[in-house]
């Protein structure tokens, strides 16, 4: 992290600072949440924590609309979460109950959810890309001024998808806010030991692609880059590419032995954790008080409850109805 | 009723064409459809007809430009993505098994992709190893796709229209020995079904599958076997997945013996699940194995007597079908 | 002869170590195998042993660096390449297909690849769609390579150094439930064959044929119908590509009755292949037609009891055995 | 073509570029006969030629050593004959006969040669590019200092292998000297209908590789910055990009109707043909005579000749050795 630490933009209201907190605060005790049931055998599979990374998802989908388009990677119950999927849905969804969003077949890497637009989950690394480019690409050819947001991860900008898709959307000029979440690390691998260029912003540049560098771990900061970005992505229906500069705190996944980074590197990034500064900053500045926190963890608490009873009640899918949706059924289908 | 002569060709041109008039969300994405006219000049004109947007030349990008019209079709478009052969294919397959066949189960029914995505497959032209590959009957083997190779002229002219009217994505494959082929096509034709095999030619003493390619050796094998007094049923697929079963039995329970010929290589290739589900439904009814007429397992080579030794031909068809008789 | 505890995940990093001690043109490269000490913990420790330059951890480029593999053994190295899952191979899929599987045809003999390319592969971690494929019969449809599933800890400890020692192209697959197997090795065991298929039970009622994860499975139902009286014999085929068949036809000829279990999705998979050769070898031996059990056609989904609906299980094995025998 | 139009250095000698036209001379010179035999059927499958394009590969053949080891395209006739390999047998691969340097497996697209440390005659779109790697990698790990030149054209640098692969080469410091016959079009792709970036050699700095752009037309100049960019790879070990501005005279296939490009584009490219030039450079300038054209011409036209004689003379491959070499065979084989 060589961006210097920012103290968050002191224009926002306390409305605004109080909202920015909740989110990130609902995807963290989310995931911590996610993470006990995870032990306790409820959440199988594969779950990738995003804690420590909240800013990036919360900001950024500050300065999107309803019927913009979101696509994301197997981290992304905190896209999820603020984007406005009940969590309630989402819960039964990592615990595989045909009440999640994706009926449960998904899990917690494939959260779907047509009615906020909400694309993946998806689960290979960079393959996401091409899908956001399509998606936009629909929206140029309809005529439609809405803007795709494609959120992936650092270590994806190795994979020749990443290539691919930025030159389609900057060659057709197609309407896509590029995000990427750089947590320094794709599972093990430090970004230094994987690309040669480890400014992932300026590769942007060869693809005519206007592109620039936050502090990820401000949510103001991103906030107010991503409205800056969707905003001119809106208006010229070009691409823009947005590093986010963030941490993840936890495991890459649930088997991640952490070998490959110090336990002080971590230690030090959580003192920079996106709430904490926050938090620190509100209430510093009288800005916001010790009963507002209570006040919100109290709420997301109550919350994440509710989520967890619902996954619970929540019922199986009938192994009958296995390959119901393999191809379409009924009067859609043809023969 | 009219008739007008016609290639292969211009039937799918014709399909391509019909298709941009009559939908608009439809739209020609690849490498080189535009501007060139299309590797196999079958788009040839219509970027004059119908404009750089719908007739959009691509990057070199298989995988991105097959993803954007993954994309593209769940953002309500209807794509038909050109990835000029099956040879390049395998630069997109990610796109192809990973998202465009899972998305629907995946995501509980909530989004589907109604993509085509076209290519030329099939050896024949001697282009050698890395250009002669055929792989259509491997790719039936993914869930999630329909997988078409049309053989007949109506088939070219027709099978377009529905696959673009199928909620799910469908990969055509275009065998590209085929685009030459001449023949006369009703003025009126138009879209056909596309989850039934066809029989091009009653007979009753053995049962002779294939598909694409192969169709017109097989049918040419079948006219030879009526000369030595051997009355050969020959099963166009047409559809390779879904398999049309019932066509199938129907046609081995007649007959007692079948041979299945496909270009693909041998072992792994379509034909081996055919003779399976022959063994799995009509094991009872059958008078001696079934046969196989495939490719043999060799990157194709560039001489043609080599390469017409790798792949099928009439005599070896002919071959395989006396052999089912004891002949 | 001694004896030691290990695992099969222990039994596969043994034989890498012991490739790298014993030849220097040998090492590791793939994603995460270095610091991560591999996703599946197969190459935990070998970083410190051996150093960066021989347990190379690759960025996210499957494509480009199994094509590094493929350079590097051309170049005189014997590079093992981890693709972490075969759910990712599809991405490094045209170098596998276009390069190293061609290369030695297509230069008429003048170059070979002596690589080596691993992977996990399967499903029943509850790991959804995209992420539990099992292709490794898919692959072995490819000339020019062979394909590897050891099953057992003999085999993940022995086919490595001999697939190293293969001139051409090798791909193993791992199936990645099989990682925690544990079980005793024999203190001095070393490189296995890798051209037969190995008879894993005897019994002489109903043949019994299976690869990779499918195995334990398979003996396990093996065990079951034993109590019922019926005496199954498993056959492990160990090589996919290319098939043992005298091994497979002995033992038919044997029993006359065969089930081919298999993980992967039905249509086109490795069971057709071997259900076709039966039909065509031994047709006249057969008391009853062929069976298979296969994952269902569907993209693999979360939640464990469609995952266990979808992938062969012991029960679904016992039936098929029990319906060659007409109970 | 951008680039101001140079005359060739002065500082070459007269048998240097004797040497130089008598190179290029060879290529034109047996792909004319190549198109002649397409069309009497001699040769079939695809043909791609490189008439226009011969400065390129003759200009950086100049500047590697016999050990050092080419990857080329099936646009390869050129690069394999300035690579040493006898016309005769690359005549013989052309007919697919088995006294050709691939046994006549290959044809036009596949040339191999163990002898110079050809690798192909690769048919894919930027597949040759992480074969590339590998040998340099192997090379690197075996502490050898030889270099590996990659031959592609400018529409490969859409693929994603061309992104992974040079990442790959600049992150491990490999030999490699990457050149991109930019000749503007991929088929019938202009170059601006392909990339939003139109300076190809621009995106080397996306993976810190130093890369440069020549004028493909001028020999002399193909040969000095090769001589530069090898010596500099053989030297540091690390990878170089070259980018050399050419273009294609004739059809990209032999089934190309050209409705991409105007005739009076071709003509004007025709005009600054690299044989043209430096004829008329080193005749205007006296420094060789048109009895030296003469006699190059003859020499050339026997060689041809000859390749001719002995392709004709050649015999097919036994059908029964069909599949000889899937696999090894022999006691190389592993059973
Ligand atoms: C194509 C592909 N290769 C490998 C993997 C396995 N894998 C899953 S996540 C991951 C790391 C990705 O890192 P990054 O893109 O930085 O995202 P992060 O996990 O850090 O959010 C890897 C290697 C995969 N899912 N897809
Ligand atoms: C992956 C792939 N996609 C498509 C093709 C078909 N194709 C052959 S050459 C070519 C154009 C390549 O252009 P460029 O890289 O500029 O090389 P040039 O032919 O101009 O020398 C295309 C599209 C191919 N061979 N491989
Ligand atoms: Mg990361
Ligand atoms: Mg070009």
């Amino acid at each position: 992290m060589t961006e210097p630490r920012q103290s968050p933009h002191p224009r926002v209201s306390r409305e605004h600072v109080l909202h920015l907190l909740t989110q990130m605060i609902r995807i963290r005790r989310f995931e911590e949440k996610c993470a006990e049931l995870y032990t306790q055998e409820k959440i199988r599979g594969f779950l990738h924590l995003y804690i420590g990374e909240e800013a990036v998802a919360t900001g950024v989908m500050e300065a999107v609309e309803p019927d913009d388009a979101i696509v994301a990677t197997y981290r992304e119950h905190g896209h999820a979460i603020v984007r406005g999927i009940p969590m309630t849905k989402i819960m039964a969804e990592m615990y595989g109950k045909q009440e999640g969003c994706s009926r449960g077949r998904g899990g917690s890497m494939h959260i779907f959810d047509a009615e906020t637009r909400f694309y993946g989950g998806n689960a290979i690394v960079g393959g996401g890309l091409p899908l956001a480019i399509g998606l936009a690409l629909a929206d140029k050819m309809q005529k439609r001024s809405r803007v795709t947001v494609c959120f992936f991860g650092e270590g994806a900008a190795a994979e020749g998808e990443f290539h691919e898709s930025l030159n389609l959307a900057a060659l057709w000029k197609l309407p896509v806010l590029f995000v990427c979440e750089n947590n320094r690390y794709a599972m093990g691998t430090a970004l230094d030991r994987s690309e040669s260029e480890t400014d992932i912003h300026k590769k942007a540049a060869s693809y005519r692609i206007e592109a620039r560098a936050v502090d990820g771990m401000n949510v103001v900061d991103v906030e107010a880059a991503a409205r800056e970005a969707v905003a001119a992505v809106r208006e010229s229906g070009a691409p823009r590419f947005l590093e986010c500069r963030t941490y993840r705190f936890r495991a890459h996944s649930m088997f991640d032995a952490q070998l490959y980074r110090d336990k002080a590197e971590v230690e030090a990034m959580r003192e920079q954790g996106p709430i904490k500064r926050l938090t620190e900053w509100a209430t510093g500045t009288h800005f916001i008080h010790d009963d507002d926190l209570e006040r919100i963890e109290a709420q997301v608490a109550r919350e994440v409850d509710d989520a967890v009873a619902f996954a619970e009640a929540g019922t199986w899918e009938p192994i009958q109805d296995l390959t119901r949706d393999v191809m379409a059924e009924g009067p859609e289908a043809v023969q | 009723m009219s008739e007008t002569e016609t290639t292969y060709r211009e039937a799918v041109r014709a399909a391509i064409r019909e298709a941009m008039l009559q939908d608009e969300r439809v739209f020609l994405m690849g490498e080189d459809v535009g501007a060139y006219g299309g590797c196999y000049a079958v788009s040839m004109g219509l970027l004059e007809e119908f404009g750089e947007e719908r007739i959009r030349d691509t990057p070199l990008s298989e995988s991105a430009f097959t993803g954007a019209g993954i994309g593209a079709a769940m953002g309500g478009m209807r794509p038909i993505v050109e990835v000029m052969t099956v040879n390049f294919s395998l630069l997109a397959l990610d796109q192809i098994m990973n998202t465009a066949a899972t998305i629907r189960h995946m995501s509980g029914g909530q989004f589907g992709v109604p993509v085509v995505i076209r290519m030329a497959t099939g050896a024949g032209k001697q282009l050698a190893a890395q250009h002669s590959h055929s792989l259509e009957g491997w790719f039936a083997h993914i869930p999630g796709i329909r997988v078409l190779a049309p053989a007949t002229l109506e088939d070219a002219r027709g099978m377009l229209w529905t696959a673009l009217q199928d909620p799910d994505p469908v990969l055509i494959f275009e065998n590209a020995l085929l685009y030459n082929m001449k023949g006369k096509l009703a003025a009126d034709a138009g879209p056909v079904d596309i989850g039934n095999a066809a029989v091009r030619r009653e007979g009753d003493q053995v049962t002779l599958i294939t598909y694409g390619g192969s169709l017109h050796k097989t049918l040419q094998a079948a006219e030879d076997l009526a000369e030595q007094d051997i009355a050969a049923e020959v099963i166009d697929l047409r559809t390779l997945r879904p398999l049309d079963d019932a066509t199938i039995m129907a046609s081995v329970r007649k007959t007692r013996r079948a041979v299945i010929v496909d270009e693909g290589w041998r072992s792994g290739s379509l034909s081996a699940e055919i003779s399976a589900r022959i063994t799995e439904q009509a094991f009872w009814d059958l008078d001696a194995p079934v046969g196989r007429v495939c490719s043999v397992e060799v990157p194709i080579p560039y001489p043609k007597h080599l390469e017409d030794a790798a792949i099928p031909q009439v005599p070896g068809i002919v071959q395989a079908a006396r052999e089912t008789l004891g002949r």
